[in-house]
């Protein structure tokens, strides 16, 4: 983003004087490197040790797009909830067998040929529309970080006497939850 | 001590401490009812004869009626008040169960044994029961040769499990019907029991020591 | 190792005797549900000591575990195995005398009164009756003083710190009893066959009632800080469940026992010492639960206090040794001696061959044959139970493995 | 130095998503499988958000926020089938997992 | 340079609002040194209050009353052999304990000791704060794996359960603080830490007391719950010492411990800050609405002063009953010194005090105000503090199963019916 911006932002927004570019690349490629330790690591616990590193370079990340909301919810959900269940997991069923086995399945290769496929689209694509400014170009648009909590909550919930956009889907998602966590107590419960 | 049954006469024991004198007559349970009816040498307290009391009949409905069912099999004696039962070892587990059962000594209080290394039937083994109805006690013993093996009593007191083990542990006596007869005080691999004694005070199994401790000896 | 063949055993166990199943039908079963467990491959088995805070010594017990759930536990003793019944057949009956305090260290006085009683019973001697009331006194200050080490143990395993130190700051005044009396705090050697070594103290009276005044509202003390306490009943109650059938059946004796419901104690149903002179209490409980059994120890203490009281003021003066000979030779034969430890019955199986060492002189240990109540009353708790009926039951490592 | 533009949001974004991919497509091991789904998750959650920044409104944010919850939601269930299937079968590799029903 | 250090001491707002990376930086290296130093003396007042509900004197030989005892504790678990198992997982055995001290030290970024005496006031604080300090179970999880060993292991397992149960109820209770701060005329709440406090003093009320008692049953659903969060007494299984020998740390020893101690000792006042940010006003002093006239405000910034001043007379009055013996001679010395540094601090917040009385943008004001804030923030905190001591020394330990179910059946739907209820008072009410 350009200085004028920089300093038009820091006006109502704590996240301005970090926001530089070094951070952005500190934080991708902490995300990116522990990215690959994910999907390479024998050791399961390894791997969700290098996936909550992800989780929080990613939430950096969120920070500096000004969606502190999200970041938030990326941490408290991701972090702190999601990967202590995989970790309760992970020494729950016990991991030290497999971690002498082979840890790629037979077809790899093909997976990788797959996988280096869509790398190809995706650079592709990135490369084909990299030259239309005003597309990937960033707007220079400032969000208004201060309030983004305030927004979210009128979208999600609506405000005084409206239904908001997404009231409805964030209904739907709570109903997906309470299935969810049905699903995994009946799953797994010893007798039903 | 079944021996002292046997003996009719209430000689004194010979004053050579070491092992006394009970290895005369091993001949099987004959139960000679001891000869000496006067003194019901229950527990007063003035034995100042250097004597002592000796073992007397134990009679009560109880043990008439397993005398008359068991005949010589069976010894009732009373010795200081304190009622015991010699009893032949074919006839332990009978005798076990209708105590327990018919008679209500429904807690093995201790089972242990004694080793007298000069009998041929070298291992006493005692059973003390205790009845909570009738708030009395009595020991039931046996006579058993090194190797044999006696019935366990385990399906009749759970308690009897680590009591019948430390038996084993200590004299190497067999428990047959055992679940678990292994050793419970000294290690699994230990040589020797050590309340035998042949098993000197100061004898230990050097080579477990070593083996498993890296020292040279445990004293 | 061995959670499989303990299985085994308790199963073995319940095959015959159809008087007294319950419970150990009741863990049969537990095991039949827990047959299939819910992670197959994932049982943990886990050693609880010889080395662990809880274990009140060298005591080891081997879990074989569910998630946290104890699907059979096997003890591993001897650690402290001493050879405390070979050592007797080594020395005079007199020279064993300091032994015996060596077995239950915290209840040391009431090892050496089973053991006189014993042997003067073998000896056909009645200690006077100066020395039966001074036998009593500090018996059962020395079982309050077991029963207070016991709360703050168990207190400690069951995560509440305080009455530790409460009990032990207690408990000072009853060892500087016993030191004033006979030197020693702990190990005490108190009493000698036919007798007492030493007469009381000048003082002995007024110390003992003082310490009567003294403790009566430490024990409200220690109730306040857990009896209505709701994390402690909810750690205790329901907690380590052994009915009195089972606990008949097993052996379990003493304030174990009595808390079953069973109203079975040596000083009232065979009395020995001058204990028939007495007018006590037996505590019982109900349902035979952790709770209960912290609440009949906690009541016992008083109705020892009560006995403490009314042996102080009616103690009679006299001689304090009975006629006993110089040479301690007991006449050929056996006999069977046992006492109301503050553990359960303590007995002593002695075999005289006339000569002056015992023949074979057996111990029977209440702790040994409670502590093997323990798989029965774990089964289907969690590991935090473990500990606290490992506590619960009151053992002593020295007394168990002797 | 160059600006940070949403152009370097995708591109960290399309890294994930393909190591996420190389993941899913390659590891025996379930639970890695799951970790590889969160990661392409979250490479659709950074694009996501880095639009919404984009155009200055804040929809992507709330996707988001939904694949947030759809992310709990397939991790409880995920995890929980794994633990059904483990109690079963004593494994966690995805090629073993080959039939309908046993 | 003096001239930037007054023009900051005026500062109204954060550092981190302001942009100033500077002032950031000393603020986060006061707030690391600040925690340090309550932690060791938190570790002596543990120490000598637990042992005085104990009957017993605790520390005496280290220092005037044992006074040292943390800083010989602090060397001796530095100069520790420092082990780590064969059969551990070699890297995350070592990570563990930085992972928990991080999640610890993190949290306070955001904690407000007064409106501008934070590093960085977020928008999103209280969620900051949440999701920060739940990531410190990564640490103790993750320790109790790698030791591979099976009391750490079960302390693990019982800690994630337990920390993952204990969160829903904790959250609950800090949205139902949060929807109080949505009752004023614009009816938009806020998430941010100082928009809390600012809010309480706003409606001129602490929330513990808001819509009583749904205020305070947040407060002690929230108050329980952090007992857990953190793994203290009684709900500290996942090292319960009687029964897991230590828990998620046995296998550790030294300085790695020695940094678990650390990480549950800040994490137990980063948690006692949010209960004190979200119910008790903060760094509110008492009554600032009702008794805010000027004279009020200079009796209430005595009262730093008073306190050292207090302390200093205790440890002057411990140097004076010293027992006259040689061998205590450098004992009362070194008391009477500690004693006369509490007092010269108690003079210098007087003087302070006094100075800054009237004027009100004077430096000596904003010094006066600053010293104010973080005195009654801290005083709040150590109260919980004193809490956490206190509950150790009473209760025993909950069982494992208990625990999930007060957590599950009784915590999680009292905390649901009081945000419940308090939404609907908040809508009916004003």
């Amino acid at each position: 983003m350009n200085p004028a911006l920089n300093s038009a932002l820091s006006i109502n927004s704590g996240m301005a004087p970090v926001a530089t570019p070094w951070f952005f690349y500190a934080l991708a490629g902490m995300a990116v490197l522990s990215g690959v330790f994910v999907i390479t690591r024998r050791n399961a616990v390894h791997a969700a040790l290098a996936l909550i590193i992800t989780l929080l370079s990613v939430a950096g990340l969120y920070l500096m797009l000004y969606a502190p909301f999200v970041a938030g919810v990326q941490i408290i959900v991701y972090a702190g909830g999601i990967m202590v269940l995989f970790l309760f997991v992970i020494m729950l069923v016990n991991i030290e067998r497999s971690s002498k086995e082979r840890a790629f399945n037979r077809m790899w290769p093909v997976g990788l040929a797959a996988a280096g496929a869509l790398m190809v689209l995706f650079a592709s694509a990135i490369v084909k529309g990299s030259h239309i400014n005003d597309m990937f170009r960033d707007r220079l648009m400032p969000l208004p970080e201060s309030t983004n909590t305030q927004q979210i909550a009128s979208l999600l919930y609506g405000e005084a006497g409206r239904m908001g956009q997404y009231t409805f889907a964030f209904e739907i998602a709570s109903l997906l939850l309470l299935v969810a966590i049905l699903g995994a107590v009946i799953m797994t419960k010893k007798k039903i | 001590m079944a021996e002292e049954v046997k003996t009719p006469d209430p000689t004194p024991p010979l004053p050579d401490g070491e092992k006394k004198a009970l290895v005369e007559k091993p001949t099987a349970e004959k139960p000679t009812a001891s000869g000496e009816p006067a003194k019901p040498a229950a527990k007063p307290a003035a034995p100042a004869k250097p004597a002592g009391p000796v073992p007397l009949p134990w009679t009560s409905p109880m043990v008439e009626k397993y005398r008359s069912q068991y005949g010589s099999g069976l010894d009732p004696l009373t010795y200081l008040g304190q009622n015991y039962l010699a009893v032949d070892r074919s006839l332990i587990p009978d005798i076990l169960r209708l105590l327990r059962e018919e008679e209500q000594f429904d807690y093995c209080v201790d089972i242990t044994a004694a080793h007298y290394p000069k009998r041929e039937k070298q291992f006493d083994v005692i059973w003390i029961l205790y009845s909570f109805p009738r708030n009395e006690r009595v020991r039931v013993k046996t006579q058993i040769a090194d190797g044999a093996s006696i019935a366990s009593s385990v399906s009749i007191w759970p308690t009897a499990n680590w009591l019948e083990r430390e038996v084993y542990d200590m004299f190497g006596i067999q428990f047959d019907g055992h679940p678990d007869l292994k050793r419970i005080l000294l290690p699994d691999g230990w040589k020797g029991h050590p309340l035998r004694k042949d098993y000197g005070i100061l004898q230990q199994d050097k080579e477990w020591v070593q083996i498993n401790l890296g020292i040279e000896s445990g004293q | 190792m061995s959670a499989e063949t303990n299985e085994v055993s308790s199963r073995a166990l319940l095959s015959s005797d159809a008087s007294n199943r319950s419970a150990l039908e009741r863990s049969h079963l537990d095991l039949e549900t827990a047959e299939k467990p819910y992670l197959d491959s994932n049982e943990l088995i886990i050693n609880m000591g010889p080395q662990h805070p809880a274990t009140h010594g060298v005591l080891r017990v081997i879990l074989k575990l569910d998630g946290e759930r104890v699907l059979g536990t096997e003890c591993v003793i001897g650690y402290l195995h001493r050879g405390v019944e070979k050592i007797a057949e080594n020395r005079t009956y007199t020279m064993f005398n300091p032994y015996v305090d060596r077995m239950d260290y915290c209840a040391a006085v009431s090892n050496g009164l089973g053991y006189c009683e014993a042997v003067e019973k073998l000896l056909n001697v009645v200690a006077p009756p100066r020395a039966q009331y001074i036998r009593v006194i500090l018996t059962e200050l020395n079982r309050i003083a077991s029963h207070q080490l016991w709360l703050g143990t168990h207190a400690l395993d069951i995560g509440a710190m305080t009455p530790l130190f409460y009990t032990f700051r207690d408990r000072e005044e009853i060892l500087k009893i016993f030191e004033k009396y006979c030197g020693a705090r702990l190990t005490t050697h108190a009493f000698r066959i036919g007798g007492c070594q030493y007469e009381t103290y000048a003082g002995f009276e007024k110390d003992v009632n003082n310490f009567l005044t003294f403790f009566a509202p430490k024990i409200d003390e220690y109730e306040t800080l857990l009896t209505t306490n709701r994390i402690w009943l909810e750690r205790t109650k329901n907690v380590g469940v052994i009915s009195g059938a089972d606990a008949i059946a097993l052996g379990v004796t003493g304030p174990v026992l009595r808390a079953s419901g069973v109203k079975w104690d040596l000083r009232k149903a065979q009395p020995y010492a001058a204990y028939s002179e007495f007018d006590f209490e037996i505590p019982v409980g109900t349902n035979g639960d952790t709770y209960d059994r912290y609440l009949v120890r906690m009541e016992e203490m008083r109705q020892s206090m009560r006995i403490i009281e009314q042996a102080v003021s009616r103690i009679p003066e006299g001689a304090i040794m009975g006629k006993v000979p110089k040479v301690i030779k007991p006449p050929v034969g056996e006999i069977y001696h046992s006492i109301e430890a503050p553990k359960g019955e303590l007995g002593y199986f002695i075999v005289s061959d006339g000569s002056t060492q015992p023949y074979r002189l057996r111990v029977r240990p209440p702790s040994f044959v409670n502590l093997q109540a323990l798989d029965v009353m774990v089964r289907g708790l969690l590991v935090a139970d473990v500990v606290a009926v490992i506590g619960t039951i009151d053992i002593v490592l020295g007394e168990v493995d002797r | 130095m160059v600006p940070i533009t949403t152009l370097h949001y995708l591109v960290v974004a399309a890294a994930l998503f393909v190591l996420g991919a190389i993941g899913v497509l390659t590891r025996r091991n379930v639970v890695i499988v799951l970790m590889s789904i969160e990661l392409i998750l979250n490479a659709v959650n950074l694009n996501l958000v880095a639009f919404s920044r984009m155009w200055g409104n804040l929809h992507g944010q709330i996707f988001a926020i939904f694949i947030v919850v759809d992310a709990a939601a397939e991790a409880a269930a995920g995890l929980g089938i794994l633990i059904a299937f483990f109690r079963n079968k004593e494994t966690v590799n995805i090629d073993e997992i080959d039939l309908l029903k046993w | 340079m003096p001239n930037f250090i007054m023009s900051y001491l005026g500062s109204t707002v954060t550092p981190g609002e302001a942009g100033s990376q500077f002032w950031a930086l000393i603020y986060v290296l006061i707030i690391f040194a600040g925690v340090s130093v309550a932690v060791i003396c938190m570790n002596w007042i543990e120490r000598k209050a637990l042992a005085h509900f104990q009957i017993r004197l605790g520390p005496m030989r280290v220092g005037p009353h044992g006074l040292l005892q943390p800083f010989a504790d602090a060397l001796k678990l530095m100069l520790k052999e420092d082990i780590i198992p064969a059969e551990a997982d070699q890297f995350v055995f070592w990570v563990a304990p930085l992972i928990g001290l991080l999640a610890a030290f993190t949290v306070y970024t955001v904690i407000p000791f007064g409106p501008s005496q934070a590093v960085s006031d977020m928008n999103i604080g209280i969620l900051f704060m949440l999701g920060v300090s739940s990531l410190g179970v990564l640490g103790i999880v993750v320790s109790g794996w790698a030791s591979n060993s099976h009391y750490p292991l079960i302390g693990a397992l019982r800690s994630s359960a337990q920390m993952v149960s204990y969160e829903v109820a904790m959250g609950l209770a800090v949205v139902s603080a949060v929807l109080m701060t949505s009752l004023n005329a614009s009816g938009t709440g806020t998430l941010s830490m100082i928009g809390i406090v600012q809010a309480q003093q706003q409606q001129g009320v602490w929330f513990i007391f808001k819509f009583f008692p749904l205020g305070f049953l947040a407060f002690v659903i929230f108050a329980i719950a952090m007992v857990a969060e953190t793994n203290r007494a009684p709900f500290d299984m996942a090292e319960a010492e009687s029964e897991l020998t230590a828990g998620y740390h046995t296998e550790y020893s030294g300085l790695r411990w020695s940094l678990f101690m650390l990480a549950e000792y800040a994490a137990m006042i980063a948690v006692s800050s949010i209960a004190v940010t979200l119910w008790l006003g903060g760094w509110m002093r008492p009554f600032p609405n009702l008794l805010h006239a000027p004279a009020w405000d200079f009796i209430f910034s005595l009262f730093p002063g008073l306190t050292f001043g207090g302390l200093a007379a205790i440890a002057m009055i411990g140097a004076a009953r010293m027992p006259a013996h040689s061998f205590f001679r450098i004992q009362r010395i070194g008391l009477a010194v500690f004693a006369a540094l509490l007092a010269f601090s108690a003079l210098l917040l007087l003087v302070i005090a006094i100075a800054g009385r009237s004027a009100d943008t004077s430096v000596a004001a904003r010094f006066r105000e600053g010293i104010d804030y973080v005195y009654w923030f801290v005083l709040k905190v150590a109260v919980f503090m004193y809490l956490f001591i206190w509950y150790r020394a009473t209760w025993p330990r909950y069982r494992f199963d208990q625990l999930m179910r007060i957590g599950w059946k009784v915590m999680l739907p009292i905390s649901l019916g009081v945000l419940l209820l308090t939404a609907i008072v908040g809508v009916i009410l004003p």
